[in-house]
């Protein structure tokens, strides 16, 4: 299968996510493709910025709204040795966020040490 | 009262199929009438039976179907929006009806509010 | 009698309640539902100028949207009121028209 | 039919046009809407506010980018009797554009004025 | 050079798909090597062969498969996103073909450059 | 060699521009288009920050899109280049990669 055709190429995919969850579907949708390319053996980095950083908000009860509840994957995503998770500091501040409200671990970063980050990328997938 | 809902955006990509939902079901608990449901611009997506969504997530074609034959509702999805997105009889899901947009501006007059979801 | 304004995305992302905050008129009903709940929450950089829209409109905000998002509804800043799907209907009847800023 | 049903009922409707053409379809499907309104013998405003301002602008030309400009269909309007046009003066100073660059004849208003007009009406249809 | 292409909105309501078409063209003109063009989120609408546009304005669906066929162009949908939103086999246009999100990354492994239209 | 970034959507309308400028390292190409490309133009009320950019960064405009909405390629702000599809394709190539902001 292709997996095999393409042993040895590690590339550093980065997956931005920019949006709540919920309001639209990208959170979900990219959930999906993060847990591809782990698949693939690629170097996986995810980062949270701008609103993208209330994916990770602690306590979403969604039963209010009838929408499935999917902040659980992002716990699971150690078990699939994804583990370069980024959010910078200044748009948990904008949001009135601290790291204790999200429900992962997270290297917290400013926003010039993520820009550093994603220039570093080969492949930039965002939302 | 009696209300009319605009419905703008398909399912998934956007909440506003959703929301305009819970209105609905919320407008009706309270004794209010919906004069009609009417689905416009990419919205006319939530009128396609041959969507599958995962079993362990609410299906919102699906529901929309479900509460239109409970309660009589009038879920009509317009026909040049949905022409051009393929939207069409032969894969029109149940309680939807495909019309013109005068059933739109129909809705504007009869209702007494007309309230609208997404972009 | 006067309008209510809708307003369903972030106010971090569009300009939407912005535009909406100069064109509704002072004593209108606005609701921030879906992504636009942010907004309504204390703490943020916006907060400040969302307290005084509070005092110039009728500010509410979706309960369910807030809690979907992990969002705590007894944070929200001070004038806002926050509303069930049945609030968001009763402020619908109350209006003049609706008007949805998205 | 319905528009013989609705005889003698005469609402204020609004479109409240916010977005540029082209770059999504709102535009012209607003449009669509506006030309059965009138069919409706119904109060037709509508309204360029925003970015929907630029819906107006002279000199479209849509060759380059594969798709039909359209704006022809604000000239034609006024053959529907569709001639409430508001813009606000506003949004056109932060575009940098004047009553000149606009391809129809529109009444300018501020947006305090416009703000007053939109609490009459009866039924608003945004995009 | 080998570009991969990925088309995130549907036709019509946004310019995304559009644009993404002139870009490929433009690429394929200057003879660059156009991997695959991969299809999510609404991106999938863009497969369906029941979507009728007016026929005085562009037909994208239609034109993304002329594209294919002239330059043997891979159009892939992606299999989950197209299932949830209705599109299947049964109403999906000819050049297109429906596969797993893999194809998107070993897009991206196997392509120079990556490069997303829309939301 | 840096990444291109890609803005689609208004910057009236959205902050994606605004996101694009914080995080895209100086001397990085930044291409404005579709809806984006009013961003470009000279007189209106953000020219100023779009210069001050133009001077941090390599900014590019696309010229189908702004011929498509009536605006004049010979208007832009100082320092942006207008470029056609095939130049689009150049600064892709160009790139280390290419990271759109919508």
């Amino acid at each position: 299968m292709e997996e095999e055709m393409e042993a040895g190429v590690v590339k550093k995919f980065m997956y931005v996510n920019r949006k709540q969850p919920y309001g639209t579907v990208y959170a979900l949708e990219v959930l999906e493709m993060v847990l591809i390319s782990a698949a693939f053996d690629q170097d996986v980095h995810l980062v949270f910025t701008d609103d993208g950083v209330l994916q990770l908000k602690k306590n979403m009860a969604t039963e209010g709204i009838g929408m499935k509840n999917f902040s659980k994957t992002y716990r699971a995503l150690e078990g699939y040795d994804i583990e370069k998770l980024y959010v910078d500091q200044e748009s948990l501040d904008e949001r009135g966020l601290t790291e204790d409200d999200l429900l992962v671990d997270v290297q917290v970063v400013s926003r010039a040490e993520m820009a550093k980050l994603m220039d570093q990328m080969d492949v930039v997938l965002s939302a | 009262m009696k209300f009319a809902v605009l419905v703008n955006e398909g399912p998934f990509n956007h909440q506003a199929s959703d929301s305009a939902y819970q209105f609905v079901k919320a407008a009706l608990s309270k004794g209010h009438q919906i004069f009609r449901v009417f689905f416009y611009y990419d919205g006319v997506y939530n009128a396609s039976k041959l969507s599958e969504p995962p079993t362990d997530d609410r299906n919102v074609v699906a529901n929309w179907g479900k509460l239109a034959e409970e309660h009589k509702l009038d879920l009509v999805v317009c026909v040049a929006a949905a022409l051009r997105r393929g939207i069409k009889d032969e894969n029109l899901a149940a309680g939807f009806r495909i019309s013109g947009l005068g059933q739109l501006i129909e809705a504007g007059i009869q209702a007494d509010r007309l309230v609208t979801f997404g972009d | 009698m006067s309008q209510l304004h809708t307003v369903s995305k972030s106010p971090f992302e569009r300009t939407n309640l912005q535009s909406c905050l100069k064109l509704a008129t002072p004593g209108s009903a606005i609701l921030l539902y879906e992504d636009a709940v942010i907004g309504a929450m204390q703490g943020t950089s916006m907060a400040d100028a969302v307290a005084a829209a509070a005092k110039t409109f009728s500010l509410h905000v979706l309960g369910p949207d807030l809690a979907a998002r992990g969002l705590d509804a007894a944070k929200v800043v001070p004038g806002v009121k926050v509303v069930d799907y049945a609030g968001f209907v009763d402020l619908a009847a109350e209006a003049s028209a609706v008007q949805a800023w998205c």
